[in-house]
Protein backbone atom coordinates (compact mmCIF):
# COMPACT_ATOMS: atom_id res chain seq x y z
CA UNK A 1 0.00 0.00 0.00
CA UNK A 2 1.14 3.45 -0.39
CA UNK A 3 2.65 5.24 2.62
CA UNK A 4 0.09 7.04 4.98
CA UNK A 5 -3.04 4.59 3.09
CA UNK A 6 -4.67 1.92 4.64
CA UNK A 7 -7.51 -0.15 3.66
CA UNK A 8 -9.05 -2.69 5.84
CA UNK A 9 -11.88 -5.30 6.10
CA UNK A 10 -11.05 -4.86 10.39
CA UNK A 11 -12.33 -2.04 12.17
CA UNK A 12 -10.32 1.50 12.37
CA UNK A 13 -8.58 2.12 15.84
CA UNK A 14 -8.77 6.16 14.92
CA UNK A 15 -7.80 7.20 18.46
CA UNK A 16 -4.56 5.00 18.33
CA UNK A 17 -4.16 6.37 14.44
CA UNK A 18 -4.59 9.97 15.52
CA UNK A 19 -2.37 9.66 18.93
CA UNK A 20 0.30 8.13 16.63
CA UNK A 21 0.33 11.52 14.82
CA UNK A 22 0.03 14.12 18.04
CA UNK A 23 3.26 15.05 19.53
CA UNK A 24 5.21 13.08 16.68
CA UNK A 25 7.26 16.30 14.87
CA UNK A 26 8.13 19.22 16.79
CA UNK A 27 7.55 21.52 14.01
CA UNK A 28 3.80 20.53 14.28
CA UNK A 29 1.43 22.66 15.63
CA UNK A 30 -1.80 21.21 13.98
CA UNK A 31 -3.47 18.25 13.79
CA UNK A 32 -6.93 17.85 12.13
CA UNK A 33 -8.58 14.90 11.81
CA UNK A 34 -12.27 13.52 9.86
CA UNK A 35 -13.77 10.49 11.26
CA UNK A 36 -16.75 9.03 9.15
CA UNK A 37 -18.62 6.60 10.34
CA UNK A 38 -22.47 4.82 9.60
CA UNK A 39 -25.25 7.15 10.19
CA UNK A 40 -28.66 5.34 11.41
CA UNK A 41 -30.72 6.70 7.86
CA UNK A 42 -34.41 5.16 7.32
CA UNK A 43 -34.26 1.38 7.32
CA UNK A 44 -30.98 1.14 6.96
CA UNK A 45 -29.58 -1.95 9.15
CA UNK A 46 -25.58 -1.78 7.77
CA UNK A 47 -23.60 -0.48 4.96
CA UNK A 48 -21.45 -2.39 2.36
CA UNK A 49 -18.33 -1.19 0.97
CA UNK A 50 -17.15 -2.71 -2.05
CA UNK A 51 -14.34 -1.34 -3.86
CA UNK A 52 -11.62 -1.88 -6.40
CA UNK A 53 -7.91 -3.74 -4.78
CA UNK A 54 -5.19 -1.59 -6.06
CA UNK A 55 -6.46 1.17 -7.63
CA UNK A 56 -8.74 2.75 -4.36
CA UNK A 57 -5.14 2.48 -2.70
CA UNK A 58 -3.00 4.56 -5.49
CA UNK A 59 -6.40 7.13 -5.37
CA UNK A 60 -5.55 7.64 -2.18
CA UNK A 61 -2.22 8.10 -2.31
CA UNK A 62 -2.42 10.08 -5.20
CA UNK A 63 -5.01 12.46 -3.30
CA UNK A 64 -2.45 12.41 0.05
CA UNK A 65 0.55 13.57 -1.79
CA UNK A 66 -1.47 16.19 -3.23
CA UNK A 67 -2.70 16.77 -0.51
CA UNK A 68 1.34 16.99 1.49
CA UNK A 69 2.73 19.01 -1.61
CA UNK A 70 -0.37 21.67 -1.51
CA UNK A 71 -0.39 22.38 2.35
CA UNK A 72 3.33 21.49 2.95
CA UNK A 73 1.92 18.61 5.55
CA UNK A 74 3.84 17.06 7.56
CA UNK A 75 1.98 13.91 8.04
CA UNK A 76 -1.38 12.71 6.87
CA UNK A 77 -2.93 9.25 6.69
CA UNK A 78 -6.35 7.54 4.89
CA UNK A 79 -7.34 4.86 6.64
CA UNK A 80 -10.94 3.46 4.66
CA UNK A 81 -12.37 0.27 5.54
CA UNK A 82 -14.29 -2.22 3.49
CA UNK A 83 -17.04 -5.16 4.06
CA UNK A 84 -20.03 -4.58 6.44
CA UNK A 85 -20.14 -2.31 9.10
CA UNK A 86 -22.84 -1.70 11.36
CA UNK A 87 -24.35 1.48 12.68
CA UNK A 88 -21.66 3.95 14.45
CA UNK A 89 -19.15 2.07 12.95
CA UNK A 90 -16.15 4.34 11.49
CA UNK A 91 -15.66 4.07 7.66
CA UNK A 92 -13.07 6.16 7.14
CA UNK A 93 -10.36 8.29 8.91
CA UNK A 94 -8.42 11.67 7.73
CA UNK A 95 -5.98 13.38 9.43
CA UNK A 96 -3.15 15.72 8.76
CA UNK A 97 -0.56 17.78 10.58
CA UNK A 98 1.02 20.58 9.80
CA UNK A 99 2.85 23.83 11.40
CA UNK A 100 -0.12 26.03 11.08
CA UNK A 101 -3.84 24.73 11.75
CA UNK A 102 -5.44 26.31 8.48
CA UNK A 103 -3.00 24.44 6.52
CA UNK A 104 -4.03 21.17 8.54
CA UNK A 105 -8.26 21.97 8.55
CA UNK A 106 -8.06 22.29 5.47
CA UNK A 107 -6.23 19.53 3.90
CA UNK A 108 -8.52 17.20 5.67
CA UNK A 109 -11.13 18.89 3.91
CA UNK A 110 -9.50 18.49 0.54
CA UNK A 111 -8.85 14.87 1.31
CA UNK A 112 -12.24 13.56 2.73
CA UNK A 113 -14.03 15.85 -0.38
CA UNK A 114 -12.31 14.52 -2.95
CA UNK A 115 -11.70 10.95 -1.71
CA UNK A 116 -15.58 10.66 -1.54
CA UNK A 117 -15.59 11.05 -5.37
CA UNK A 118 -12.67 10.01 -7.01
CA UNK A 119 -11.62 6.59 -5.35
CA UNK A 120 -13.32 3.57 -6.52
CA UNK A 121 -15.45 2.67 -3.32
CA UNK A 122 -19.13 1.81 -3.59
CA UNK A 123 -21.59 1.77 -0.63
CA UNK A 124 -24.71 -0.28 -0.84
CA UNK A 125 -27.16 -0.04 2.12
CA UNK A 126 -28.58 -3.22 3.25
CA UNK A 127 -31.96 -2.57 5.31
CA UNK A 128 -34.18 -5.40 6.66
CA UNK A 129 -36.45 -6.13 3.25
CA UNK A 130 -33.14 -6.06 1.41
CA UNK A 131 -29.96 -4.02 -0.52
CA UNK A 132 -29.50 -1.11 -2.58
CA UNK A 133 -26.37 1.02 -4.22
CA UNK A 134 -26.30 4.41 -2.91
CA UNK A 135 -26.65 7.21 -5.65
CA UNK A 136 -23.66 10.06 -5.31
CA UNK A 137 -24.42 12.90 -4.21
CA UNK A 138 -24.73 16.38 -6.26
CA UNK A 139 -23.18 18.06 -3.27
CA UNK A 140 -20.54 15.87 -3.20
CA UNK A 141 -20.11 16.28 -6.70
CA UNK A 142 -19.77 19.79 -6.03
CA UNK A 143 -17.56 19.62 -3.14
CA UNK A 144 -14.69 17.91 -5.00
CA UNK A 145 -15.17 19.89 -8.14
CA UNK A 146 -14.72 22.84 -6.01
CA UNK A 147 -11.41 21.70 -4.81
CA UNK A 148 -10.61 20.40 -8.37
CA UNK A 149 -11.17 24.34 -9.89
CA UNK A 150 -9.08 25.36 -6.60
CA UNK A 151 -6.09 23.45 -7.49
CA UNK A 152 -6.23 24.02 -11.16
CA UNK A 153 -6.27 27.97 -10.68
CA UNK A 154 -2.80 27.20 -8.73
CA UNK A 155 -1.38 25.33 -11.18
CA UNK A 156 -2.51 28.19 -13.74
CA UNK B 1 -8.92 -7.50 -31.11
CA UNK B 2 -9.78 -9.05 -27.24
CA UNK B 3 -10.81 -7.27 -24.23
CA UNK B 4 -11.85 -8.27 -20.89
CA UNK B 5 -14.89 -6.69 -18.74
CA UNK B 6 -16.33 -6.28 -15.69
CA UNK B 7 -19.03 -4.63 -13.96
CA UNK B 8 -18.51 -2.86 -10.71
CA UNK B 9 -21.14 -2.69 -8.10
CA UNK B 10 -24.74 -1.75 -9.25
CA UNK B 11 -23.72 -2.36 -12.41
CA UNK B 12 -23.66 -5.51 -11.51
CA UNK B 13 -26.57 -6.81 -10.90
CA UNK B 14 -27.65 -5.01 -13.67
CA UNK B 15 -25.19 -6.46 -16.35
CA UNK B 16 -23.51 -9.76 -14.97
CA UNK B 17 -20.88 -10.62 -12.29
CA UNK B 18 -17.12 -11.57 -13.46
CA UNK B 19 -14.83 -11.07 -15.83
CA UNK B 20 -15.78 -12.36 -19.19
CA UNK B 21 -13.61 -11.83 -22.60
CA UNK B 22 -15.20 -9.95 -25.45
CA UNK B 23 -13.47 -10.41 -29.14
CA UNK B 24 -14.73 -7.47 -31.15
CA UNK B 25 -14.39 -6.16 -34.41
CA UNK B 26 -11.65 -4.26 -36.01
CA UNK B 27 -13.69 -1.15 -36.07
CA UNK B 28 -13.96 -0.53 -32.29
CA UNK B 29 -11.19 1.03 -31.05
CA UNK B 30 -12.05 3.27 -27.84
CA UNK B 31 -14.08 2.64 -24.83
CA UNK B 32 -17.26 4.58 -26.74
CA UNK B 33 -17.62 2.81 -29.76
CA UNK B 34 -17.30 -0.60 -27.25
CA UNK B 35 -20.13 0.94 -25.31
CA UNK B 36 -22.14 1.05 -28.86
CA UNK B 37 -20.97 -2.88 -29.68
CA UNK B 38 -22.67 -3.87 -26.41
CA UNK B 39 -25.73 -2.36 -26.38
CA UNK B 40 -26.17 -3.96 -29.65
CA UNK B 41 -26.16 -7.47 -28.03
CA UNK B 42 -27.82 -6.45 -24.21
CA UNK B 43 -29.80 -3.07 -24.32
CA UNK B 44 -29.19 -2.70 -20.62
CA UNK B 45 -25.60 -1.99 -21.55
CA UNK B 46 -26.90 1.39 -22.72
CA UNK B 47 -26.68 2.58 -19.72
CA UNK B 48 -23.01 2.39 -19.74
CA UNK B 49 -23.37 5.54 -22.05
CA UNK B 50 -24.25 7.93 -19.47
CA UNK B 51 -21.58 10.49 -18.97
CA UNK B 52 -21.49 9.43 -14.92
CA UNK B 53 -19.94 6.24 -16.03
CA UNK B 54 -16.34 5.65 -15.27
CA UNK B 55 -13.57 3.32 -16.73
CA UNK B 56 -10.91 1.66 -14.82
CA UNK B 57 -8.63 0.64 -17.67
CA UNK B 58 -5.67 -2.13 -16.62
CA UNK B 59 -6.01 -1.19 -13.10
CA UNK B 60 -6.33 2.89 -13.77
CA UNK B 61 -8.83 5.09 -13.53
CA UNK B 62 -9.20 6.92 -16.99
CA UNK B 63 -11.39 9.49 -19.12
CA UNK B 64 -13.39 9.05 -21.27
CA UNK B 65 -13.14 8.35 -24.34
CA UNK B 66 -10.11 5.81 -23.62
CA UNK B 67 -8.65 4.13 -26.08
CA UNK B 68 -8.69 0.81 -26.42
CA UNK B 69 -5.64 -2.40 -27.00
CA UNK B 70 -6.06 -6.06 -27.26
CA UNK B 71 -5.96 -7.43 -23.87
CA UNK B 72 -6.98 -4.40 -22.14
CA UNK B 73 -8.81 -5.10 -19.06
CA UNK B 74 -11.75 -2.76 -18.60
CA UNK B 75 -14.06 -2.07 -15.97
CA UNK B 76 -17.14 -0.27 -15.50
CA UNK B 77 -17.76 1.89 -12.59
CA UNK B 78 -21.38 3.46 -11.52
CA UNK B 79 -19.73 7.28 -9.57
CA UNK B 80 -17.75 6.46 -6.39
CA UNK B 81 -19.72 6.69 -3.35
CA UNK B 82 -16.85 6.14 -0.72
CA UNK B 83 -15.97 8.19 2.49
CA UNK C 1 -17.40 24.33 34.36
CA UNK C 2 -19.87 24.88 31.59
CA UNK C 3 -21.24 21.30 29.77
CA UNK C 4 -18.38 19.74 27.09
CA UNK C 5 -15.73 23.03 28.29
CA UNK C 6 -12.48 21.88 29.91
CA UNK C 7 -9.74 23.54 31.13
CA UNK C 8 -6.79 21.65 32.83
CA UNK C 9 -3.58 22.25 34.33
CA UNK C 10 -3.15 18.00 33.19
CA UNK C 11 -2.09 17.39 30.05
CA UNK C 12 -4.73 16.84 27.98
CA UNK C 13 -6.02 12.78 26.56
CA UNK C 14 -7.21 13.59 22.90
CA UNK C 15 -7.38 10.38 21.97
CA UNK C 16 -9.27 9.23 24.78
CA UNK C 17 -11.74 12.32 24.22
CA UNK C 18 -12.45 11.63 21.05
CA UNK C 19 -12.66 7.81 21.15
CA UNK C 20 -16.11 9.26 23.49
CA UNK C 21 -17.13 11.23 20.97
CA UNK C 22 -17.18 8.50 17.89
CA UNK C 23 -19.96 5.97 17.52
CA UNK C 24 -21.63 7.55 20.52
CA UNK C 25 -24.81 9.19 18.06
CA UNK C 26 -26.60 6.97 15.74
CA UNK C 27 -27.57 9.90 13.85
CA UNK C 28 -23.89 11.50 13.43
CA UNK C 29 -22.33 10.63 10.20
CA UNK C 30 -19.29 12.67 11.18
CA UNK C 31 -16.89 13.88 14.06
CA UNK C 32 -14.21 16.42 13.15
CA UNK C 33 -10.93 17.36 15.53
CA UNK C 34 -8.69 19.76 15.68
CA UNK C 35 -5.61 19.64 17.90
CA UNK C 36 -3.18 22.61 18.88
CA UNK C 37 0.23 21.48 19.86
CA UNK C 38 3.39 23.43 21.22
CA UNK C 39 5.57 24.07 18.02
CA UNK C 40 9.42 24.01 18.31
CA UNK C 41 9.64 27.93 17.39
CA UNK C 42 13.50 29.62 17.10
CA UNK C 43 14.65 29.62 20.78
CA UNK C 44 11.30 27.67 22.70
CA UNK C 45 11.89 25.74 25.39
CA UNK C 46 8.40 25.55 26.54
CA UNK C 47 5.13 27.56 26.72
CA UNK C 48 3.00 28.79 29.33
CA UNK C 49 -0.64 29.38 29.49
CA UNK C 50 -2.05 31.96 31.52
CA UNK C 51 -5.97 32.28 31.77
CA UNK C 52 -8.90 34.38 33.63
CA UNK C 53 -10.32 31.70 35.56
CA UNK C 54 -14.24 31.04 35.31
CA UNK C 55 -14.14 33.97 32.50
CA UNK C 56 -12.36 31.26 30.04
CA UNK C 57 -14.79 28.59 30.76
CA UNK C 58 -17.82 30.95 30.15
CA UNK C 59 -16.10 32.32 27.13
CA UNK C 60 -15.63 28.85 25.59
CA UNK C 61 -19.23 27.51 26.72
CA UNK C 62 -20.75 30.56 24.82
CA UNK C 63 -18.56 29.58 21.70
CA UNK C 64 -19.90 25.99 21.99
CA UNK C 65 -23.37 27.03 22.40
CA UNK C 66 -22.87 28.75 19.02
CA UNK C 67 -21.68 26.76 17.45
CA UNK C 68 -23.82 23.71 18.35
CA UNK C 69 -26.70 25.92 17.52
CA UNK C 70 -25.38 27.38 14.15
CA UNK C 71 -24.40 23.74 12.59
CA UNK C 72 -26.83 21.59 14.56
CA UNK C 73 -24.03 19.84 16.60
CA UNK C 74 -25.06 16.73 18.37
CA UNK C 75 -21.67 16.71 20.54
CA UNK C 76 -19.36 19.76 20.99
CA UNK C 77 -15.92 19.64 22.91
CA UNK C 78 -13.48 22.33 23.94
CA UNK C 79 -10.41 21.11 25.85
CA UNK C 80 -7.83 23.87 27.10
CA UNK C 81 -4.63 23.22 28.60
CA UNK C 82 -3.49 25.68 31.07
CA UNK C 83 0.44 26.50 32.80
CA UNK C 84 3.80 24.92 31.36
CA UNK C 85 4.08 22.77 28.20
CA UNK C 86 6.96 21.34 26.66
CA UNK C 87 7.17 21.50 23.16
CA UNK C 88 4.70 18.62 21.42
CA UNK C 89 2.48 18.55 23.86
CA UNK C 90 -1.38 19.83 23.40
CA UNK C 91 -2.30 23.09 24.05
CA UNK C 92 -6.11 22.56 22.95
CA UNK C 93 -8.64 20.07 21.77
CA UNK C 94 -11.74 21.31 20.08
CA UNK C 95 -14.06 18.08 18.31
CA UNK C 96 -17.63 18.40 16.54
CA UNK C 97 -19.67 15.81 15.97
CA UNK C 98 -22.76 16.28 13.65
CA UNK C 99 -25.24 14.13 10.69
CA UNK C 100 -23.11 15.45 8.22
CA UNK C 101 -19.02 16.32 7.31
CA UNK C 102 -19.86 20.11 6.32
CA UNK C 103 -21.02 21.22 10.04
CA UNK C 104 -19.02 18.61 11.99
CA UNK C 105 -15.70 20.42 9.64
CA UNK C 106 -16.98 23.77 9.56
CA UNK C 107 -17.87 23.72 13.35
CA UNK C 108 -13.98 23.04 14.19
CA UNK C 109 -12.84 25.36 12.35
CA UNK C 110 -15.06 28.09 14.08
CA UNK C 111 -14.17 27.23 16.96
CA UNK C 112 -10.70 27.47 17.02
CA UNK C 113 -10.58 30.53 15.16
CA UNK C 114 -12.91 32.11 17.54
CA UNK C 115 -11.33 30.99 20.56
CA UNK C 116 -8.46 32.26 20.08
CA UNK C 117 -9.12 35.81 20.15
CA UNK C 118 -12.47 35.66 22.27
CA UNK C 119 -11.40 33.60 24.92
CA UNK C 120 -8.93 35.48 27.96
CA UNK C 121 -6.03 33.22 27.11
CA UNK C 122 -2.27 34.57 27.09
CA UNK C 123 0.81 32.53 25.82
CA UNK C 124 4.36 33.60 27.45
CA UNK C 125 7.29 31.61 25.40
CA UNK C 126 10.34 30.61 27.44
CA UNK C 127 13.72 30.61 26.35
CA UNK C 128 17.28 29.49 27.92
CA UNK C 129 17.75 33.13 28.50
CA UNK C 130 14.15 34.59 29.51
CA UNK C 131 10.83 34.51 28.65
CA UNK C 132 8.47 37.02 27.14
CA UNK C 133 4.06 37.20 25.65
CA UNK C 134 3.82 36.03 22.68
CA UNK C 135 1.60 38.92 20.29
CA UNK C 136 -1.51 38.40 18.65
CA UNK C 137 -1.23 37.82 15.55
CA UNK C 138 -3.49 40.01 12.69
CA UNK C 139 -4.34 36.73 10.84
CA UNK C 140 -5.46 35.13 13.85
CA UNK C 141 -7.92 38.26 14.42
CA UNK C 142 -9.05 37.97 10.71
CA UNK C 143 -10.10 34.60 11.20
CA UNK C 144 -11.73 35.17 13.83
CA UNK C 145 -13.56 38.19 12.66
CA UNK C 146 -14.65 36.34 9.33
CA UNK C 147 -16.54 33.99 11.47
CA UNK C 148 -18.01 37.36 13.52
CA UNK C 149 -19.22 38.62 10.13
CA UNK C 150 -20.42 35.52 9.09
CA UNK C 151 -22.85 34.83 11.37
CA UNK C 152 -23.77 38.99 11.82
CA UNK C 153 -24.66 37.83 8.05
CA UNK C 154 -27.23 35.03 8.94
CA UNK C 155 -28.57 36.85 12.48
CA UNK C 156 -29.53 40.10 9.76
CA UNK D 1 -16.30 55.54 44.52
CA UNK D 2 -13.73 52.70 44.65
CA UNK D 3 -12.46 50.33 42.12
CA UNK D 4 -10.74 47.18 42.30
CA UNK D 5 -8.09 47.01 39.53
CA UNK D 6 -5.97 44.33 37.95
CA UNK D 7 -3.86 43.71 34.78
CA UNK D 8 -2.85 40.65 33.17
CA UNK D 9 -0.04 38.76 31.37
CA UNK D 10 2.19 41.59 30.28
CA UNK D 11 0.29 44.33 31.38
CA UNK D 12 0.95 42.36 34.63
CA UNK D 13 4.70 43.07 33.80
CA UNK D 14 4.28 46.23 32.79
CA UNK D 15 1.88 47.98 35.40
CA UNK D 16 1.97 45.91 38.48
CA UNK D 17 0.94 42.32 39.96
CA UNK D 18 -2.16 41.75 42.23
CA UNK D 19 -5.60 43.72 42.28
CA UNK D 20 -5.34 47.42 43.71
CA UNK D 21 -7.97 49.62 44.83
CA UNK D 22 -8.42 52.91 43.65
CA UNK D 23 -10.78 55.64 44.92
CA UNK D 24 -12.01 57.37 42.01
CA UNK D 25 -12.96 61.27 41.86
CA UNK D 26 -16.68 61.27 41.05
CA UNK D 27 -16.24 62.80 37.69
CA UNK D 28 -15.13 59.18 36.37
CA UNK D 29 -17.90 57.38 35.27
CA UNK D 30 -16.50 55.11 32.51
CA UNK D 31 -13.18 52.82 31.57
CA UNK D 32 -12.19 55.42 29.18
CA UNK D 33 -12.29 58.65 32.17
CA UNK D 34 -10.53 55.38 34.29
CA UNK D 35 -7.78 55.56 32.02
CA UNK D 36 -6.82 58.85 31.36
CA UNK D 37 -7.17 59.37 35.44
CA UNK D 38 -4.41 56.62 35.67
CA UNK D 39 -1.93 57.46 33.30
CA UNK D 40 -1.84 60.93 35.24
CA UNK D 41 -0.22 59.14 37.93
CA UNK D 42 1.65 56.18 35.75
CA UNK D 43 2.52 57.62 32.26
CA UNK D 44 3.18 53.43 31.35
CA UNK D 45 -0.46 53.51 32.08
CA UNK D 46 -1.16 55.49 28.75
CA UNK D 47 -0.77 52.05 27.12
CA UNK D 48 -4.44 51.14 28.27
CA UNK D 49 -5.38 53.61 25.97
CA UNK D 50 -4.47 50.86 23.01
CA UNK D 51 -8.28 49.96 21.60
CA UNK D 52 -6.92 46.05 21.70
CA UNK D 53 -6.18 46.25 25.22
CA UNK D 54 -9.88 44.09 26.42
CA UNK D 55 -11.71 45.17 29.70
CA UNK D 56 -13.22 42.46 32.23
CA UNK D 57 -15.58 43.65 34.33
CA UNK D 58 -16.81 41.50 37.34
CA UNK D 59 -15.56 38.02 35.78
CA UNK D 60 -17.33 39.11 32.40
CA UNK D 61 -15.96 40.57 29.42
CA UNK D 62 -17.38 43.82 28.21
CA UNK D 63 -16.74 46.04 25.26
CA UNK D 64 -15.10 49.40 25.58
CA UNK D 65 -16.08 52.07 26.68
CA UNK D 66 -17.55 50.54 30.01
CA UNK D 67 -19.47 52.30 32.45
CA UNK D 68 -17.95 51.90 35.75
CA UNK D 69 -19.93 51.50 39.33
CA UNK D 70 -18.58 51.63 42.81
CA UNK D 71 -17.12 48.42 43.86
CA UNK D 72 -16.65 46.78 40.17
CA UNK D 73 -13.48 44.47 39.67
CA UNK D 74 -11.81 44.98 36.64
CA UNK D 75 -8.74 43.83 34.62
CA UNK D 76 -6.88 44.89 32.58
CA UNK D 77 -6.26 42.88 28.98
CA UNK D 78 -3.90 42.41 26.64
CA UNK D 79 -5.01 40.40 23.29
CA UNK D 80 -6.15 37.24 23.88
CA UNK D 81 -3.70 34.07 22.24
CA UNK D 82 -5.16 30.82 23.19
CA UNK D 83 -5.52 28.33 21.17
Amino acid sequence: MPLGIQVSVEPIAAAERLSALTGQSPHDGAVASFVGQVRADGDLVALELEHYPGVTEAALGALREQAISRWSLSQAIIHHRVGRMEIGETIVLVAASAPHRRAALEAVSFLIDRLKTEAPFWKCVHTASGRHWVEARDSDTAASQYWRDQIAQEDA
Amino acid sequence: MQIHIRYMAALRDRLGDGETAHDLPADITDSEALIAHLTRSDAEAAALAAPEIRLIRNDRIVTRPSALADGDRLAFCPPFTGG
